[in-house]
């Protein structure tokens, strides 16, 4: 893995010791780097974790299994519906209940609600990290309407707890399918209007094509998941490798990337908008009539046994790891196998050999969110 | 009388940062007081009326060598500085007697020649049409300095090359 | 007595105060002009339209705390944004504002060396200010800004070469007088060297893209970290003014500095009612847009690919059209 | 008070005793090359005041020559220093002595 280590250096000076965070610009939040710089060359990177530890999976042993949905908000906060869905769904699978088919549906519209506002938030951050400050302005102005989105649907902006065990506390609002497909239509403008900012830009060409190359079987034997294993051209999206909600009966393709490089990821981040909204259309126009919560327990108990299921996320595989005793009203033990944490794995192994500059573009590349790594 | 002034003000200056260069222990200070020292002697040249030697002055020693020297004082970080350690072959006080020997010889030769009339040099004829201080030196450079002149191009090419092969490490 | 030194003195206070209003107001122009690109509005709370901001921003940075780091260099730490700032003002004296004798405190035969050699020392504050920090990210900033400067200084003064082989004189005021007479603006005569000097303009003024020695996601805020209060302005207010002196200097050499469009075309004579200093602000503004449009726009390079580009793009284009330039020099 | 060329002479002569003082007595390779640097202007110095006085541009014309090979000194002596600093993390004139016989 380390083998661009031994990349000349021009002069041979003292190696220096860089402590990049936990306060830093862009390391997203409280990570940690510590970087050992031969000139500006990263001979070998430190990651350093753990600074917003709040202990989540213990913290669920002590919890109802409806509060925890509440706290699966808090690991990764820029995607909350995408964990509520991934919890809800494991315990589902643990009772064997069967949610409605309008509970699904609309599931996965908010799932995918939730990919674009994450992605749109990883577009910008990563770009801003690049030096191209207006892509944040703009992407955080698309992802503003998703927020008034969910905020119509749950009353919340950012923590919704806008899932239930067998299905959704509440029906979408009237005409709030009208305003997602108006949503649709401005997203339809607006990936362009981001393309044309960067796609083609020759200093974004330069400081992203051949930048953090990964090989499709070191990022398999890494464990990353999401975009950046899409992006070694590895075809591995549990949305249809494990289908869940209603993703079976939608339409949609994954986009895979050649080179396994930063722009590779890029590119592939904003195909899955496009691939979001076309699946957000499909789920609207085949929205089915019904209940949207299933016949579900008064007292949810599960008996005991384990399960594990995971979702695809914004940011990659999200798997619960659930085991019930049968006996208390909480979860025995529960286990969250987080996309973030996955993929920071590939950083170390990512930055070795490259300048400072393409430490802070790796860091945005991986779309890492620290409450999910810590938790 | 303006040019008194300018004169004494600049000298002391120019002597003044030239012992702060080679007296200040820090090395970036020295560097500092150079830069300092460089540009009071542009503006001496200005005062002698060679604007175009005073600007190369700035560009050249000040924006350009100077920075070479501070770039150079980042990179080689030192741990101990060299004067703190004494070494027993040190020589400073034969050294401080040599240079006030260097010192003496300068007043001798300044205190003899003082009163006495300048060589006369045939002046060199001013170029017809040409006007500006600038303009006579591009002029005398281009012609009758010509050979000097691209063999000083030379030895800087041959400086450049030497520079890079000395500090590139052998991989 | 008059003339010698009353004048002169007047011309630089009024010129000075001039200067630092008009940056204290490019801040907001740029943080405007920003805002309207990322469909925001920018300052709007202090004043109509927020356009007290810019006399806000300086009384706030006055009265905040002017902190040194205990193990900086303190003498360097002080001496730097002084040092950074100075140059910046000082190349104002030979900049032309106008034909006419008042718009120009002095206009010495090698104006153009001297703009080029003074702001060459403005590095200086920037790498000193990166080594008396005595912190790590400032260090490695100062070392970029030292490569950058350097590099990019070799770029624009040999591009430059080659209007001043147009122009047959160092002179600001003669550069533009020159280009009365060909009746043309040198930048349709050197295009090449006006896009040279724009971009070795926007590398030598730390602007973005190749903001590098303050790259604020690398280096969270490069040479100027461990600075604060006006300390902190200092080093703005120079960047600022060297941003106007790119402007002004591009403004002369090649978009004929206060002439009016084809200055000899008599057809466009009623353009002479409007006074040459309005032209020359109105040229400088649209550069001024231009810089502050293309921080808004790209993003950053990176360290070695800015090298890359000013050695081995910019400097062979720059001697190339230097020899260019002296061969139509000759045939002509 | 007219200032003569002996005036410059002084000071040029006062400038390049600093300079060598500088060589002579530290030990730092930085500040003697610095040391040098002083000197050679010192002679500019010299070189300048004197054209003007003799009415000569040639003096003038010797220090553009003087300051390329400063330039050229400044550049191969860094390189050096480098160099040698690599190899033996020193920069004291007194440990220079593999040359040495």
């Amino acid at each position: 893995m380390t083998g661009q280590a031994a990349a000349a250096p021009i002069f041979d000076t003292d190696e220096l010791v860089i402590n990049m965070g936990p306060q830093h610009p862009s390391t997203h939040g409280v990570l940690r780097v510590v970087l050992r710089l031969d000139g500006e060359r990263v001979v070998d990177a430190d990651v350093v974790i753990g600074y917003i530890h709040r202990g989540i999976e213990k913290l669920c042993e002590n919890r109802d299994w409806t509060q925890i949905i509440l706290l699966t908000d808090r690991m990764d906060y820029v995607a909350a519906a995408t964990n509520n869905l991934g919890y809800c769904e494991t315990v589902e699978k643990l009772m064997e209940i069967e949610v409605p088919r309008r509970a699904r549906y609309i599931r996965t519209i908010l799932a995918e609600l939730q990919r674009i506002a994450s992605h749109c938030l990883w577009l910008g951050t990563h770009a801003m990290d690049i030096g191209a400050m207006t892509v944040f302005l703009y992407a955080f102005r698309e992802r503003e309407l998703i927020l008034d989105l969910f905020e119509e649907y749950c009353g919340a902006r950012l923590t919704y707890n806008s899932m239930r065990i067998g299905g959704l506390p509440l029906d979408i609002p009237t005409g709030w399918d009208v305003k997602v497909r108006e949503f649709c239509k401005v997203m339809d403008e607006k990936v362009p209007e981001y393309e044309e900012l960067l796609t083609n830009n020759r200093i974004w060409l330069e400081r992203t094509r051949d930048i953090g190359v990964i090989s499709a079987e070191d990022a398999i034997g890494l464990g990353l998941c999401g975009p950046p294993l899409r992006g070694s051209g590895v075809y591995r999206d549990v949305r249809k490798d494990e289908p869940y909600a209603a993703y079976d009966e939608l339409e949609f393709d994954v986009p895979l990337g050649t080179r396994g490089d930063t722009y590779d990821r890029y590119l592939i981040r904003l195909e899955e908008f496009r691939q979001s909204i076309r699946l957000i259309r499909q789920a609207l126009d085949g929205l089915p009539e019904g209940p949207v919560m299933g016949k579900v327990p008064r007292l949810i108990k599960p008996k005991a046994g384990e399960t594990y299921h995971a979702i695809e996320s914004p940011k990659g595989e999200l798997g619960y790891f659930i085991v019930s005793d049968g006996r208390a009203t909480n979860p025995y033990r529960m286990r969250v196998r987080p996309p973030s944490f996955c993929n920071l794995q590939g950083l170390r192994p990512l930055v070795v050999g490259h300048l400072v500059a393409d430490v802070v573009a790796l860091i945005g590349t991986i779309d890492i969110v620290l409450g999910e790594v810590d938790r | 009388m303006a040019e008194a002034i300018a004169f004494y003000t600049l000298a002391v200056l120019i002597l003044g940062l030239g012992v702060a260069v080679v007296t200040t222990p820090k090395t970036v200070h020295s560097v500092l007081f150079l830069v300092l020292n460089f540009l009071c002697v542009a503006i001496l040249y200005v005062v002698l009326r060679a604007e175009f030697l005073a600007v190369i002055q700035v560009l050249v020693y000040a924006g350009g060598i100077v920075v070479l020297y501070l770039f150079v004082v980042m990179l080689v970080n030192l741990k101990r500085a060299p004067e703190a350690h004494e070494d027993p072959r040190r020589l400073a006080r034969l050294g401080l007697g040599l240079s006030g020997a260097v010192l003496l010889e300068l007043a001798g030769i300044v205190v003899y020649s003082y009163g006495r009339a300048a060589p006369s040099s045939a002046p060199a004829a001013p170029v017809e049409g040409i006007v500006g201080n600038t303009e006579e030196l591009g002029w005398l450079l281009y012609t009758d300095y010509l050979i000097p002149f691209e063999v000083a191009s030379v030895l800087l090419l041959v400086a450049m090359v030497g520079a890079i092969v000395l500090a590139r490490r052998e991989s | 007595m008059l003339d010698t030194i009353v004048i002169p003195l007047l011309k630089i206070l009024v010129l000075l105060n001039a200067v630092l209003v008009a940056v204290t107001f490019m801040t907001l122009l740029e943080r405007k002009v920003i805002a309207w690109a990322q469909s925001r509005l920018g300052p709007m709370r202090v004043g109509p339209y927020g356009v007290l901001q810019a006399i806000a921003d300086p009384i706030k940075l006055i009265l905040k705390e002017d902190i040194t780091p205990a193990r900086a260099d303190r003498m360097l730490f002080t001496l730097a944004p002084i040092l950074s700032l100075v140059p910046a003002l000082v190349v104002f004296s030979v900049v032309p504002f106008g034909g006419d004798e008042l718009f120009y405190v002095t206009d010495i035969n090698v104006g153009l060396l001297f703009i080029i050699s003074v702001t060459s020392i403005g590095v200086y504050g920037i790498i000193l200010a990166g080594w008396a920090s005595n912190s790590k990210y400032p260090l490695l900033a100062s070392l970029r800004a030292s490569a950058q400067l350097i590099s990019y200084e070799i770029a624009v003064t040999m591009t430059l070469v080659s209007v001043i082989l147009t122009a047959g004189t160092l002179s600001m005021v003669g550069i533009v007088e020159a280009q009365q007479e060909s009746g043309l603006w040198f930048g349709f005569v050197q295009p090449v060297a006006f896009v040279l000097v724009l971009i070795g303009g926007l590398a030598e003024t730390n602007r973005a893209p190749f903001d590098l020695p303050e790259a604020e996601q690398e280096l969270t805020g490069g040479f100027h970290t461990e600075y604060s209060g006006m300390r902190f302005a200092l080093f703005f207010l120079a960047e600022y003014a060297n941003m106007i002196v790119i402007t002004a200097v591009v403004t002369i050499l090649f978009w004929g500095g206060w002439l009016r469009p084809f200055p000899n075309v008599e057809a466009l004579a009623f353009l002479d009612l409007v006074p040459g200093w309005i032209w020359f602000f109105g040229k400088m503004f649209v550069f001024l847009y231009l810089f502050i449009w293309i921080r808004a726009t790209l993003p950053r390079y990176r360290y070695d690919q800015l090298m890359r580009l000013g050695w081995k793009v910019l400097i062979p284009i720059a001697i190339a059209n230097i020899v260019v330039t002296g061969v139509f020099k000759v045939l002509l | 008070m007219e200032i003569t060329s002996a005036h410059y002479t002084v000071l040029s002569a006062a400038l390049f005793s600093i300079g060598v003082i500088g060589v002579l007595v530290r030990r730092n390779v930085i500040i003697i090359f610095m040391a040098i640097e002083l000197m050679l202007n010192a002679v500019n110095i010299n070189l300048v005041a004197h054209a003007r006085y003799l009415e000569n541009l040639i003096g003038q014309v010797f220090v553009v020559f003087v300051i390329a090979v400063a330039a050229a000194e400044a550049a191969v002596g860094l390189g050096i220093l480098l160099a040698f600093f690599r190899n033996k993390e020193t920069v004291n004139i007194d440990e220079m002595n593999i040359m040495r016989w």
